[in-house]
């Protein structure tokens, strides 16, 4: 079981979705793919297929249109996996929080287990973000193992 | 034994005749069926036994061949009054062709005296065994397919009588033409299968079906007056019509002419290019029909004869043309048949390729394409006979034939489209049999002149990634299912289809299993005749001395694998979720996804034709002009 | 059958077959990585994959899907099994063929649009590599005389002194069948394109594992053919089937993805061509 | 269509709004025959968050960054198109070294766009390699960002009246280094756009916008100036771009090629500007303060990355605008966007959905009317 | 010829530019905008700076002198830092981190 827990957390396949944010996150996300920071020193590739993928990042407020289209992705991801809330819009809605159409942060939707404030965030804090979802990760698996 | 021999003989022939004469005048639905199950029982039965006999010939008698005298001038007669009728020149010209000539053969020359006029050795024996099991098979599967068909046309008064007639008619015709050993009698019931075929195609009595029954009676009436042109350089050169002196005759460039016309015949009768139109044409007729036409009769007749006169002209350019037709007929329909739209015509251009393919194998003239050959025919007959009769259920049921209404039809026919599949796979998939004759047949080409091989590698090369290509889109596009966990739907069907698809089934099954023994036990005392043996076939292994098929290893891998998989993928299970749409689905709806305004739409998916990159009507032209241009090289070759 | 000591080195070449397909993947992940300035993920990263993948939750498509994600391997093995036993070249294509087609019928069964679409593409790379593929088998035992690998490996002169033209047209089929660029049109390993995964869309958890697996096996296999191009030195061999390797990934980074109709068309116009004109070469140079 | 397809089974499919190769939620339902586009429908509206409500609802001067945050990649000129409205609106005037710095800056930003566009459309194409090679130097341009504004993509130094940071000598020197090194990387890129063999095969003769309709649907930007429309709002000279010297750049070919070479050719343009302008900038004050409140209407037209952006603002004296209307250049690029599609294959929707360089969060804003007003 | 082949083969022999993040230390650019700090000794509870917040993140309690900073809301715009009038507030350049809960930063004298 150890090697199993170990491929979890040494290969987390990341989809993305935009939730309405102003791009600053999205573009973030991508640069943290690229040479100078390079995720998939840690097996992230970002896959794109939510039946695939084991972490969830999210950018920018849920709105009104488009939660049902966050919902339907979590819901087509396999167990076990994360969601992680990247950028301030995305934790509560941020400068957009007395839009008309927002609802807030995508913990509305969705459950969130990792929150990354910043606006835009900072790569460096995409990482750090993906460590302690791991982290996460590792104790739930240990504790499943305890029962 | 001779006595025993006749007596089989006699009975493949002159059964279907007396029975299908019974069915045309008696009345009623159940002494029809009872006689023609009877009819295909014994059928099965007597080719079965002719295997034990070893070769041996006979003579029916006088009276007989004046019978056949009498019938075939009434035959010639009723062409010429049916190209009239039909105001078709081809068919009044090439009529008469046949007319003057056979009467100045028999009247003035005396030409038709033959020593032995039929003649049963182990090629005849292992044809009428495919003619008689798949053919009784179909013919017990029309009885079903009629009666549903006749109610969809809502006729008033049944024609069953007439279609079993000539359906019965065509087989006995068949088995006496791979009895024959006069080229007379061989171009006597070589007509009869012409008119049988002529008729079963305008059955429906529809425009469409006259107009193209014309076509394919026009077509094989030149196969006819190719034969009157051997009996006469026959009569000229050898002094005689029998098949067995002109075959052993020194071989003369106007011998080779003989030939020539024979091969003319035979790719008439089995479609190649040029004469492939009428193939296509007869999809009009009712699916029996085609199914006979295309796996056991009808076509197997110009096969049957390439293999025939093959052993005699090893070695010669001839032989190597008429390898060259059968490889560019190959090829070119297996590229057509991939833009086909329409379910039996995709099954024809397959046919037509296979055939292309067999004689193809006949024409490289060695021991081992000679081998690969009858493997091809003998495994073809079987698997298109299945994926006829298949096709024609499944047009039954959902009122189509066009194969883009043939999406997820596992969900909806489990039953007919399972067999569909297996036919399918049996048609180019290891470990099946059709796929070991393609392998031998690559392990001949191999072995032959590289100078002359090369042209025909590449053309094996496309033609089989097509044949893949297409028959694979097909067979994937059937099982393409929605998510949602259904119910197993009960498919109930008739009697005889269940019979007949499953018994073809399992011999496909069986037979490709046991491919060994049969190599060992009737392909190698054949080919023996003529050839020295190169197939060594142990009980699990196929080895041609270039390569080895592990037959048995492959067949114990494949099944134990499918049993794994059943057992890994019950233990594993799984949740059903809806497809991927961009996360967009709609909720309970698992193939729905909000559009435009919250609409719903639906996603579906195509078939595979790539209609703008394959252009039939240019491909087309091409393959009647190519087929055209190397039957005259074929007649230019004996003058080298 | 008796365990002689060749049997049991084809059983291990057999058994170590995916292992060696899952560090070859690490490999290329690597190195992709360095082409593009990155260090890339360690090298046993597929393995991680998978056994994440095989560990997660099992959604499936429909009730075909599994089972033809596990033929998919399971024929893959066969055919890999046909090499480790050298056995019969020609078989073990038709074999590779009949895994695509359970890969295709797996990705064709979901009837989502994507993966639809890549099953399409999937039967377009069939046909645009296995003619040529077939070509280049043929070329070998026109030379050699047989189809049996063992026959092929008793040739004493090296192929690739006599079939210098067919090896590189190996490099064309490596590239087509580790679905790599300019020839990933069916769906690639990682990047991104117009049909998600293309062919893999609806795979997920343990369904997708083995179709990994499958394709990890299916690229040793192809090596392995490779390796026959110097089969005398199995050392030099093997250093050949990994100089295409490495070719081929190197042509992943230097090419955009192109149309399946310049992939058919490359692999055609290359393999018929090149595979011919080394032919005819040799049919003048009196070898055959 | 040609005669031989009609009749057939058609696929249809959406692309999106989740989709690996759009980084924003925008749906394109597709209806193809076999892999040939037949029928393309839009759907938008994923990211609408009501911009426009809430900056009517918002105090004008905190608008800024919430204008900013329209869209993350020209965020700056976003910025810069709000302050120079509330400008109009309260008669205030720019300084000239301001000015200047909006200038330098808005041509940084459309370096940094255009970068990640190049870098976003290579790896449409899958090209990933040289995605990663582009986005490698792009970090270049990011890192001035940071030392300029303090993050890598919200500079957030417009205010009203002029910028709130300033430049010294040593951040200009810095600027003219890395604009070397970069340019000394960015050759080889722009060589391969324009030269290899592969990606011209990639990207020629799809998508084709003829002139005539690119001006009949009103397209903006790099797209109206791949079909050889020379239309560029920086030749109306806003800000600092009338004192510098530059001419709009096209192309003739009306394909996605042309689309490319535009934006390879206008990252050379940025930084030549870039260089001109912080050359000729004049020493002086950054900010002009003024507390009067917006009175009037005004509109203002700057040109981003992706072309011509509209502001369009009204105020009625009070702290609150009364209207503020914001047409971003995707939004007019999308009726092109649907006729270069149809005819092409499947394979080609990638690069032909980014040669407009789509930024939907620019576009998601419908015009809401309050009703008590109305 | 591919054009990238030579930029390819280059940096398959050159160092990657990868900073190995967690495990080495990012270089970081003077003057980042990051996390906010008060210094409540200066601070008058003028509550300017919850006024000139775009997002709303910072609430101040004049009553109870405390200032709530809701980190998980902040843009980091540094607007407040500017607008101060007693320069209570001050600018870190280390930005914050992210977590498993939202949590709010509570100020008090």
């Amino acid at each position: 079981m150890g090697l199993i827990q170990k491929s979890q957390l040494k290969s987390p396949w990341v989809l993305h979705f935009d939730c309405g944010s102003c791009n600053g996150c999205d573009i973030e996300i991508l640069a943290a793919l690229t040479p100078k920071f390079d995720l998939e020193r840690f097996g992230i590739v970002n896959i794109g297929d939510p039946k695939q993928a084991d972490v969830l990042l999210v950018t920018g407020p849920a709105n009104k249109r488009n939660h049902r289209v966050l919902k339907n992705l979590y819901n087509q991801m396999p167990q076990p996996k994360l969601v992680i809330a990247v950028g301030t819009c995305a934790c509560t809605g941020g400068v957009f929080h007395n839009c008309p159409n927002v609802l807030g942060g995508v913990d509305n939707v969705v459950p969130v287990d990792v929150y990354v404030p910043g606006c835009a965030v900072r790569p460096e804090q995409i990482i750090d973000a993906v460590v302690l979802a791991l982290n996460k990760l590792a104790g739930l698996a240990q504790s499943e193992e305890e029962e | 034994m001779a006595i025993y021999g006749q007596t089989l003989v006699a009975l493949t022939v002159g059964l279907p005749v007396v029975s299908g004469l019974a069915s045309l005048v008696l009345p009623g639905k159940t002494i029809r069926s009872v006689l023609v199950s009877v009819t295909a029982l014994v059928l099965i039965g007597s080719s079965v036994s002719l295997l034990g006999i070893s070769e041996f010939t006979y003579n029916p008698g006088h009276i007989y061949e004046t019978a056949v005298l009498v019938l075939d001038f009434a035959l010639l007669f009723y062409f010429l009054y049916v190209g009239m009728k039909s105001k078709s020149l081809p068919v009044i010209g090439l009529s008469l062709l046949q007319l003057v000539p056979v009467a100045y053969f028999e009247f003035v020359l005396h030409g038709v005296k033959v020593e032995n006029i039929l003649l049963v050795d182990r090629l005849s024996v292992f044809l009428v065994l495919i003619v008689n099991v798949v053919g009784s098979v179909v013919v017990v599967y029309a009885l079903s397919y009629m009666e549903e068909h006749e109610h969809h046309l809502q006729l008033k008064e049944s024609r069953q009588g007439r279609f079993f007639f000539f359906m019965l008619l065509l087989l006995g015709a068949m088995n006496g033409m791979v009895y024959s050993n006069s080229l007379y009698w061989l171009y006597f019931f070589w007509e009869i299968t012409s008119l049988c075929c002529y008729e079963l195609i305008r059955h429906d009595g529809t425009a469409e079906a006259n107009t193209n029954a014309v076509t394919a009676l026009w077509m094989a009436l030149i196969g006819g007056v190719a034969f009157i042109g051997t009996m006469f350089v026959g009569y000229y050169t050898v002094g005689s019509i029998a098949l067995t002196k002109i075959m052993t005759a020194q071989l003369t460039p106007i011998l080779l002419v003989g030939f020539a016309f024979l091969a003319l015949a035979a790719f008439s009768k089995s479609a190649q290019f040029p004469f492939h139109s009428w193939l296509l044409g007869a999809m009009v007729a009712p699916t029996p029909v085609s199914a006979l036409l295309h796996s056991s009769t009808m076509v197997n007749a110009g096969i049957y004869l390439i293999l025939r006169i093959a052993p005699a002209l090893k070695g010669t350019y001839l032989s190597l043309v008429i390898a060259a037709v059968g490889a560019v007929t190959f090829t070119l329909t297996a590229i057509l048949a991939i833009r086909q739209k329409v379910s039996k015509r995709v099954l024809a251009f397959s046919t037509i390729g296979n055939l292309g393919l067999i004689i193809m194998c006949a024409g490289i003239n060695t021991s081992l394409s000679y081998t690969a050959a009858v493997i091809l025919l003998f495994f073809h007959s079987i698997s298109k006979g299945l994926l006829f009769m298949g096709a024609g259920v499944v047009e039954n049921r959902i009122n189509s034939r066009n194969i883009e209404d043939w999406e997820g039809l596992i969900g909806k026919l489990p039953f007919t489209t399972t067999v569909m599949l297996v036919g399918m796979a049996t048609m180019f998939l290891p470990p099946f049999g059709m796929l070991l004759g393609k392998w031998v047949a690559v392990d001949a080409i191999i072995s032959t002149p590289l100078a002359f091989a090369l042209p025909i590698i590449i053309l094996i090369c496309i033609g089989s990634a097509a044949t893949t290509f297409f028959w694979g889109k097909w067979l994937g596009y059937l099982t393409v299912t929605p998510m949602t966990a259904q119910k197993q739907v009960k498919e109930t069907l008739p009697t005889p289809y269940r019979f007949a698809m499953m018994g073809l089934l399992a011999v496909s099954i069986v037979f490709s299993a046991g491919a060994p023994y049969i190599i060992n036990n009737f392909v190698n005392p054949l080919i023996g005749e003529a050839y020295k043996l190169s197939v060594t076939s142990t009980l699990m292994e196929v080895n041609t001395g270039i390569g080895s098929f592990l037959v048995g290893p492959f067949w114990i891998a494949t099944v134990a694998m499918v049993l794994l998989g059943v057992m890994i993928t019950k233990k594993k299970g799984g949740v059903i979720v809806p497809a991927y749409l961009g996360g967009e689905n709609v909720p309970e709806k698992p193939l729905m996804f909000f559009t435009t305004a919250d609409g719903e739409a639906e996603a579906s998916v195509s078939t595979v034709m790539l209609q703008s990159e394959i252009d039939e009507a240019s491909l087309n032209k091409f393959a009647v002009i190519i087929g055209v241009l190397l039957i005259i090289v074929m007649f230019l070759v004996e003058v080298i | 059958m008796a365990l002689n000591t060749s049997t049991i080195i084809s059983i291990v070449f057999l058994a170590a077959m995916p292992f060696l397909g899952g560090i070859l993947m690490g490999v290329d992940r690597r190195l992709t990585a360095r082409m593009q300035n990155r260090m890339g993920p360690p090298l046993i990263q597929p393995f991680y994959d998978v056994l994440k993948l095989w560990a997660k939750e099992p959604y499936i498509a429909n009730n075909i899907q599994p089972l033809m994600a596990f033929m998919y391997l399971g024929f893959a093995m066969l055919a890999a099994s046909f090499v480790a036993f050298q056995l019969d070249l020609l078989l073990m294509l038709f074999t590779t063929a009949l895994a695509d087609i359970c890969l295709i019928v797996a990705a064709f069964s979901a009837k989502s649009p994507y993966s639809y679409i890549g099953g399409r593409r999937e039967f377009l790379v069939m046909l645009s590599y296995e003619p040529v593929l077939l070509l280049v088998e043929i070329a070998i035992s026109l030379v050699t005389g047989t189809f049996i690998i063992k026959g092929i490996r008793a040739y004493e002169t090296p192929l690739l002194l006599l079939l210098p033209a067919a090896y590189v047209v190996m490099q064309v089929v490596l590239v087509v069948e580790m679905k790599k660029s300019p020839f990933d049109v069916s769906g690639s390993a990682h990047a991104h394109q117009e049909l998600v995964r293309g062919v893999y869309t609806e795979f997920s958890g343990y369904t997708m594992a083995l179709v990994e697996v499958g394709h990890w096996v299916k690229v040793v296999t192809m090596l392995a053919i490779v390796g026959l191009f110097w089969a005398p030195n199995p050392f030099i061999g093997t250093a050949l089937a990994l100089a295409l390797f490495v070719g081929a990934i190197l042509i992943d980074n230097v090419y955009p993805r192109l149309s399946w109709q310049r992939m058919l068309k490359t692999t055609w116009t290359i393999g018929f061509g090149l595979v011919i004109v080394n032919l005819l070469a040799l049919s003048f140079g009196g070898v055959i | 269509m040609s005669k031989q397809t009609k009749g057939n089974k058609l696929t249809v499919f959406p692309y999106g709004p989740q989709h690996p190769v759009l980084p924003e939620p925008i749906q394109l339902k597709f209806v193809v025959d076999e892999e040939k586009i037949v029928d393309v429908l839009p759907n938008i509206g994923y990211v609408h968050r009501g911009i426009e409500r809430a900056i009517e609802l918002n105090d004008y001067r905190r608008n800024i960054y919430i204008c900013e945050r329209i869209c993350g990649i020209c965020n700056f000129m976003h910025g810069m198109a709000y302050t120079e409205t509330i400008e109009k609106l309260t008669d205030t005037v720019v300084p000239v070294r301001a000015s200047y710095l909006r200038t330098i800056w808005a041509e940084l930003a459309r370096l940094q766009s255009h970068m990640l566009w190049l870098g976003l459309f290579a790896e449409s194409i899958g090209f990933e390699s040289l995605f990663m090679q582009i986005w490698k130097i792009r970090e270049i341009v990011l890192d001035l960002n940071e030392r300029t504004g303090g993050h890598r993509i919200h500079l957030s130094t417009n205010r009203i009246g002029g910028v709130g940071k300033d430049m010294d000598a040593n951040l200009i020197s810095t600027y003219f280094k890395q604009l070397d090194k970069l340019q000394k990387n960015y050759d080889p890129i722009a060589n391969l756009f324009h030269k290899d063999a592969a990606f011209k095969e990639k990207t020629q003769n799809i998508g084709i916008l003829p002139k005539k309709i690119a001006n009949h649907l009103g397209a903006v930007g790099p797209v109206i100036r791949g079909s050889g429309i020379p239309q560029d709002m920086r030749t109306t000279g806003y800000e600092a771009y009338g004192e510098l010297d530059f001419k709009p750049i096209t192309y003739d070919s009306e394909d996605v090629y042309a689309r490319a070479l535009v934006r390879v050719d206008e990252t050379y343009q940025s930084m030549e500007i870039m260089r001109q302008a912080l050359k000729q900038m004049p020493d002086g004050p950054i900010l002009n303060k003024n507390e009067k409140f917006p009175e009037g209407t005004a509109i203002v037209r700057v040109e981003q990355p992706r072309g011509e952006c509209f502001y369009y603002g009204i105020g009625n004296g009070t702290i609150h605008l009364e209207r503020c209307k914001i047409r971003t250049p995707t939004m007019p690029n999308i009726p092109p966007l649907l006729h270069m599609l149809v005819g092409y294959e499947v394979a080609d929707i990638n690069p032909i959905v980014h040669s407009i360089d789509p930024c939907i969060s620019c576009t998601e804003r419908i015009t809401y009317v309050n009703k008590e007003d109305a | 010829m591919p054009k990238l082949l030579g930029t390819i083969i280059r940096n398959l022999f050159s160092k990657p530019a990868t900073v190995n993040y967690p495990f080495e230390a990012s270089p970081l650019v003077e003057g980042t905008r990051g996390s906010i700090s008060f210094n409540m000794d200066r601070c008058d509870q003028c509550q300017d700076c919850e006024r000139v917040c775009p997002s709303a993140a910072i609430k101040v309690y004049p009553d109870d002198k405390k200032i709530e900073w809701d980190q998980f809301k902040c843009i980091y715009c540094h607007l407040c830092v500017e607008t101060c009038m007693h320069k209570a507030i001050t600018a870190l350049d280390h930005v914050q981190s992210p977590d498993y809960k939202k949590s709010v930063t509570v100020f008090e004298s």
